[in-house]
């Protein structure tokens, strides 16, 4: 063996040091991709330098909390917060009930199941640009919606500009991440229950448990971690909804009705060029979700059963 | 009539044949095991008697009536897994009522039950313990009181032992037994260990490839195997089996073994009737076999000491007689290497026929 | 000459001290058994023996070399782990030439010496299939040709027979046995089940949470087991284990276990010179407990038949005295009734006297 | 009796079934139905086009091209030609880089335990917190470092925030595989490297597969950040078909057209990998 390979084997059995060693490119990455632009987020947000002002932003000088102080009184950035609040907490339990109503339908052996559930996991493999596109083909004014479905159900010409109404418009974007999640919580759903071990749900048969019994009673208790680590993460991912919104209402229209929180912050930082003014917002948005990741973080620690 | 009769059950899956034709009954208070190594379709008899497999054919009568299309919960039995199976979401007491619970049975109807049963099993001080965090031997009764609480009129087990480690299987067999005599169902056992069934099992039934090779009192499979597989399969170490020869010579009947020969004038009409050809096998326990050090039975057969198996109280010694080797079971004063003479108790001999299988006496 | 000898190993993992000054030496081509309820840290103390784990303190020496700074691949160590080292991804042949090609030999050569060796454990048959088509038994047998082919100086078995058939593992032990035998191989075996332990080792060593209790010949750890932990572990059914006080009345000293006493006055110097108070703990192993109809002489104890188990060649009877139960291997032709009367003799010569709070040996034999 | 209610829960069953699948492929149909139709039916609700064309999709090459006769003042210059290749060179080198360092990590996560918690919550956070947060500084940081719309910028970004995915996903495929295996053939005298190389990679193929495949996804689909860091030499599908939408009005053909095509390879890739989607999808974390 030669000296330079004789050297990793030995490395090799210094856990921590060749542990580290493995990590390095890891670390480097984010070092150099994440943790510098964070503490960029953090200087920006001191200062108020704007890139036409003339100046590096480096050498801009320190304003102390004027960005903050503005966030506090933004009630543009306070709407775009509630707004996303809302966002996820109606999308995600439709979804998640959605989920759980077509895990129902799948259960047990019927003909053509493999291909339904082909079918229903279709919308998850969709880029979400492609779905903000075909869900604004389709709430056009001439599109499918008002043409085909509505005309079914009220008969005559409605004919209603979805984009143009706030409530609408948004009604809208959250169809369009409902039909794309609720797949996923299916899939989820499904295949926690389908790995319930088979002798528990047959000792709760032998027991004198209907299928409905053993699934109110023993399957579904048992993924209840499973699900709420579902939730939590379709929630987190729920709230940075942002590709949807550009295409669908132009990153926030009407006016600034169906604006979330991302499409606020974009629109800061690239349209307005106000990039000290998205940085502090962005701090406080971070430190937030801090907070809720890591009341998140147990659930998600621990792995279910 | 007795509480469980299997007639002539047969299991296919696609084109394997899991159980070939199996029949047997269980009385009253009666615990019968059904015995074999993996794959010998004892479990898949199990799961027809508990309703899980559906049979290919055949029939299967609890208290006389036919339950082929009675599904599980409505057949009255308990069923406990090989890995106990407990609900680990739910607390003991959970575990135990869920039966009565699914049967919507009045509330205090119910705690009453729990408790009692509970008691019977030693359970009553983790009843609100959550199943997660019980020792071993709890989960056993757990899962036992889980379905005896529904007053079975048969409890089946599947290998409840058969992940445990050694020590504590000892311990937990004969806590299974000591249940078993205080509940007095009649049960169905199911297990690899020869030596669980004979503790466990009133009767035992040995299975071998999907049949039933002999089914009998533990002692009775133990002196009078009806096949070569059970010979072989019951008793630790194994039987020392020996291909010979029957052979006539000068008035002469012997088993001719190549290295020995052992006279049977005594029995040679029987084996001669019984036996299809001069091919046998002759059987004998190694705690059957007597030896010393000196030579003082004329008969006795010359071997050397291989190596010993210590077992604590006795020892089991292998040993090589000519080229074929044989086990002795006993305590004796001799070490490895050392020349010995084997004697035979023709009494205790087994002699089956080579091509069948069967024992001729 | 290949022995083994460790001084003094410890290893942590995790704040969890798991192998506590372990010493011990085995012989050149022994078979050294380490057996120990599971968690006593036999893996661990195999893995470091290998090199696959680092030890915290203490010497491994190989002959007479100290190998603690050699790689696991230069310790010429073979080992076969209770999870098969067999790769699912390739054949029985791939899997047992691996090492070979690892060593860099000729095709030929590969083949003519797995052959060999598959010859030896009978697993020709096996060559050409994928691992998934074996039995628990087959697998075993193919990682243990795997080892085998390398013919290492030193072989460690941890748990190979752990998971297989009872019946099954009965003949592999002996196989075993007889491979060391014929290999002249040194082997260390680890095992939970005491009845291995003592059928095949030539020596064992009695593990108990990351402590050695006794190292000794297997009729030793039965007939003098060191500690009230080796006389539990060793023997089937297990050791009765009585609480007693020894205590003095009339000028007798005697063992009182508040349902029976026994007197000892002759040994009482023994006794407290070893003792380190007056709680001790009785032992006596089933087979040297005697049962009758009727009492055999003025020691007998009265008891009641509890429980019956057979065991082909034997019975296993519980009887109850008192709050005591003892447990007594008896004769196939035993046939006292269950709640009958019966009456204990117990051999004096067989006793063994444990201190309660150290639980090492005082004296064995109470005459 | 009881057949009665068989048969009717196994009526209801289907009616339910096609119910989903019809609110799951309602979008998807009307999408292909709009990519055959010429202008003059963009508008009506038929869903099988009268006059089908191909135009749509040669327009998305060759904008020149009239669409079902009519020539469009607003076609975009640009084909989709080169944007198509910036997605995928950017998508697979930033996948190649994510599951190399992922596999080392997650290596030493199983298998030594390295990094720690903070490693774990690390990568649970870049996960969790929107991308938007980053917009702001990632403009700075790559104006001054000059990296603006260039190649770089983006795998690097994509290779470290995909890079989660890929440690999750590995290390549970390496934690399948016992160590005594690896154990076994270093005794036999193989250098670690040759085990990783020969043992453990060939047992977690698919693994690597599945992560790479998933990645592949994610940096194709991905949009916040293609969008910010591209002006015009690193257009990625994504961006051209929000440039599409806004910028040119009414082209519901080739835009539902441009929708399909960026769709198909990921539609492909999914069902691939449908087994390992939720390990992706939640991290790992629910099995």
């Amino acid at each position: 063996m030669s000296t330079a390979l004789r050297k990793i084997a030995e490395w090799s059995r210094r856990p921590k040091k060749f542990g580290r060693l493995l990590m390095l490119p890891l670390t480097i990455v984010q070092n150099f991709v994440l943790i510098i632009p964070f503490g960029i987020m953090i200087f920006l947000s001191f200062t108020t330098w704007h890139p036409l002002a003339g100046v590096e932003w480096w050498q801009a000088p320190i304003a102390g909390l004027p960005n903050f102080v503005k966030a506090f009184a933004d009630a543009r950035f306070q709407w775009a917060l509630i707004r996303t609040v809302i966002f996820v907490a109606t999308v995600v339990p439709i979804e998640f009930l959605l989920g759980l109503g077509i895990t129902l339908l799948f259960l047990g052996e019927f003909r053509g199941k493999k291909i339904f559930t082909s079918i229903v996991l279709y919308p998850m493999m969709v880029p979400l640009i492609v779905v903000g596109l075909s869900f604004f083909l389709m709430f056009q004014d001439f599109g499918p919606v008002n043409l085909i479905i509505l005309k079914a159900l009220f008969g005559g010409e409605t004919m209603i500009s979805w984009f143009l109404d706030p409530t609408l418009a948004f009604l809208t974007i959250m169809l369009a991440d409902i039909w794309q999640w609720t797949p996923l919580m299916f899939l989820i759903v499904y295949s926690g229950l389908v790995s319930v071990p088979q002798r528990l749900i047959e000792a709760a048969k032998v027991l004198g448990a209907s299928s409905m019994q053993i699934l109110r009673r023993i399957q579904l208790p048992l993924i209840k971690p499973l699900i709420i680590v579902a939730l939590i993460i379709r929630g987190l991912e729920a709230f940075k909804v942002f590709d949807t919104v550009f295409i669908m209402t132009g990153a926030g229209g009407p006016g600034t009705a169906t604006e979330t929180i991302s499409a606020y912050i974009y629109k800061l930082a690239i349209l307005y060029n106000n990039l000290s003014y998205a940085a502090a917002v962005s701090l406080i948005l971070l430190v937030a979700l801090a907070l809720v990741t890591r009341l998140a973080i147990k659930p998600l620690a621990v792995k279910p059963e | 009539m007795a509480k469980l009769v299997v007639r002539n059950l047969r299991k296919l899956f696609g084109d394997f044949e899991a159980v070939k034709d199996v029949s047997f009954e269980v009385s009253e208070r009666e615990t019968l095991c059904l015995l074999g190594p993996s794959g010998c379709g004892k479990t898949t008899t199990l799961r027809m008697i508990a309703g899980l497999e559906t049979p290919t054919s055949g029939y299967i009568y609890i208290d006389e009536v036919l339950v082929n299309d009675v599904p599980p919960q409505k057949r009255g039995i308990g069923l406990v897994f090989q890995d106990y199976a407990i609900f680990p979401h739910m607390s003991v007491f959970d575990n135990l009522a869920f039966g009565l619970k699914v049967r919507r049975t009045p509330k205090h109807e119910l705690t009453a039950r729990v408790d009692e049963t509970a008691r019977l099993l030693g359970l009553s001080d983790v009843l609100h313990k959550s199943a997660k965090g019980l020792g071993l031997s709890e989960i056993q009764r757990v899962a036992i009181g889980r379905s005896i609480i529904l007053d079975p009129k048969i409890l089946l087990l599947d290998e409840p032992l058969s992940n445990v480690a050694a020590k504590v299987r000892e311990r937990m067999r004969g806590e299974l037994k000591r249940i078993q005599k205080e509940i007095g169902i009649a049960t169905v056992f199911v297990t690899h260990d020869q030596l669980e069934a004979m503790v466990l099992g009133d009767r035992i039934a040995v299975m071998k490839d999907g049949l039933i090779e002999q089914i009998a009192k533990p002692d009775e499979i133990y002196a009078h195997p009806h096949t070569l597989f059970v010979a072989d399969f019951i008793g630790s170490p194994s039987m020392n089996l020996i291909e010979c020869e029957l052979l006539e010579k000068e008035e002469r009947v012997f088993l001719d073994a190549k290295d020995f020969a052992i006279d049977v004038i005594k029995f040679a009409e029987t084996i001669k009737k019984k036996a299809t050809g001069p091919e046998l096998i002759m059987g004998i326990r190694p705690e059957d076999l007597s030896m010393s050090k000196k030579k003082i039975d004329p008969k006795a057969i010359r071997g050397e000491v291989q190596f010993i198996e210590s077992l604590g109280s006795s020892s089991i010694y292998h040993l090589r007689v000519g080229q074929r080797p044989l086990l002795v079971k006993g305590l004796l004063e001799v070490e490895t290497g050392d020349k010995v003479w084997v004697m035979f108790d023709l009494k205790k001999l087994h002699l089956f026929d080579k091509k069948t299988e069967v024992a001729i006496w | 000459m290949v022995k083994l000898k460790l001084i003094k190993v410890s290893k942590k993992i995790r704040k969890e001290q798991v192998l506590r000054g372990i010493t011990f030496e085995t012989g050149d081509k022994e078979l050294f058994v380490v057996a120990g309820p599971p968690g006593a840290g036999k893996t661990t103390l195999l893995k470091i023996i290998a090199g696959l784990v680092p030890l915290d303190e203490g010497e491994v020496y190989i002959g007479d070399e100290l190998v603690n700074y050699k790689l696991p691949a230069e310790r010429g160590i073979g080992m076969v782990f209770e999870t098969p080292a067999v790769y699912p991804n390739r054949t029985g042949f791939e899997n047992i030439a691996f090492p070979l090609k690892v060593k860099g030999l000729r095709d030929a050569e590969i083949k003519k010496r797995v052959y060999e060796v598959a010859e030896f454990l009978q697993v020709t048959h096996l060559l050409d299939r994928k691992p998934h088509t074996y039995s628990g038994g087959e697998l075993q047998r193919v990682a243990l040709a795997r080892v085998l082919v390398r013919s290492p100086s030193i072989l460690l078995l941890d748990e190979p027979l752990k998971n297989l058939d009872a019946k099954i593992r009965e003949r592999m032990r002996v196989e075993l046995k007889r491979l060391q035998r014929e290999f002249g191989i040194t082997m260390i075996f680890t095992t939970h089940d005491q009845l291995e332990a003592v059928a095949i080792g030539d020596r064992i060593a009695v593990m108990n949470k990351g402590v050695i209790e006794q190292v000794d010949m297997p009729e030793r750890t039965y007939n003098f087991p060191k500690t009230v932990f080796v006389g539990r572990f060793i023997g089937s059914p297990s050791m009765n284990l009585v609480d007693c006080t020894l205590r003095e009345t009339d000028g007798r000293w005697v063992l009182d276990t508040t349902e029976f006493s026994i007197d000892v006055t002759h040994l009482k110097d023994q006794i407290l010179a070893k003792s380190t108070g007056p709680e001790l703990i009785l032992g006596t192993r089933p087979p040297d407990v005697s049962v009758a109809e009727r009492p055999l002489s003025e020691q007998s104890i009265e008891a009641v038949l509890e429980l019956t188990e057979a065991l082909g060649s034997e019975k296993i009877a519980e009887l109850g005295v008192g709050r005591v139960i003892l447990t007594a291997l008896v004769p196939p032709t035993f046939d006292i009734g269950i709640g009958e009367k019966a009456y204990i003799e117990l051999k004096r010569e067989k006793l063994y006297l444990f201190d309660k709070k150290t639980e090492n040996l005082i004296i064995c034999g109470l005459t | 009796m009881a057949r009665m209610e068989q048969m009717l829960k196994l009526v209801a069953r289907y009616a339910l079934l096609i119910v989903t699948i019809l609110w799951t492929l309602g979008p998807v149909i009307w999408m292909i139905s709009l990519s055959f139709k010429p202008p003059t039916e963009w508008y009506s609700p038929n869903i099988i086009p009268q006059r089908p064309i191909l135009d749509n999709y040669v327009s998305l090459f060759i904008s020149t091209v009239p669409i079902g006769g009519t020539y469009f003042m607003t076609s975009i210059a640009e084909a989709i030609t080169r944007p198509f290749i910036n997605s995928l060179i950017i998508a697979s080198l930033s996948t190649i880089f994510a599951v190399l360092i992922g596999f080392l990590a997650a290596y030493g996560v199983s298998r030594y335990r390295a990094g720690g918690t903070f490693t774990i919550f690390f990568t649970l956070l870049t996960r969790m917190i929107p991308g938007a947060t980053f917009v702001a500084p990632l403009m700075v940081y790559y104006a001054t470092l000059r990296l603006l719309d260039t190649y770089q910028a983006l795998i690097l970004l994509y290779t470290a925030v995909t890079l989660t995915y890929s440690i999750w996903i590995l290390k549970g495929f390496i934690d399948e595989v016992p160590a005594e295996w690896e154990e076994a053939a270093l005794l036999e005298g193989a250098h670690p490297w040759r085990v990783v190389t020969q043992v453990t990679i060939p047992l977690i193929k698919g693994g690597i597969a599945a992560s790479a495949l998933f990645i592949f996804i994610l940096n194709w689909t991905e949009f916040l950040f293609a969008l910010v860091i591209s002006v015009t030499q690193i257009v990625t599908l994504p961006v051209q078909i929000s440039m599409y939408a806004s910028a040119v009005g009414r082209m519901y053909g080739p835009q539902a057209a441009l929708g399909l095509i960026a769709t198909i390879p990921m539609v492909i890739i999914g069902y691939a990998i449908q087994k390992h989607l939720i390990t992706g999808f939640t991290f790992g974390r629910v099995r």
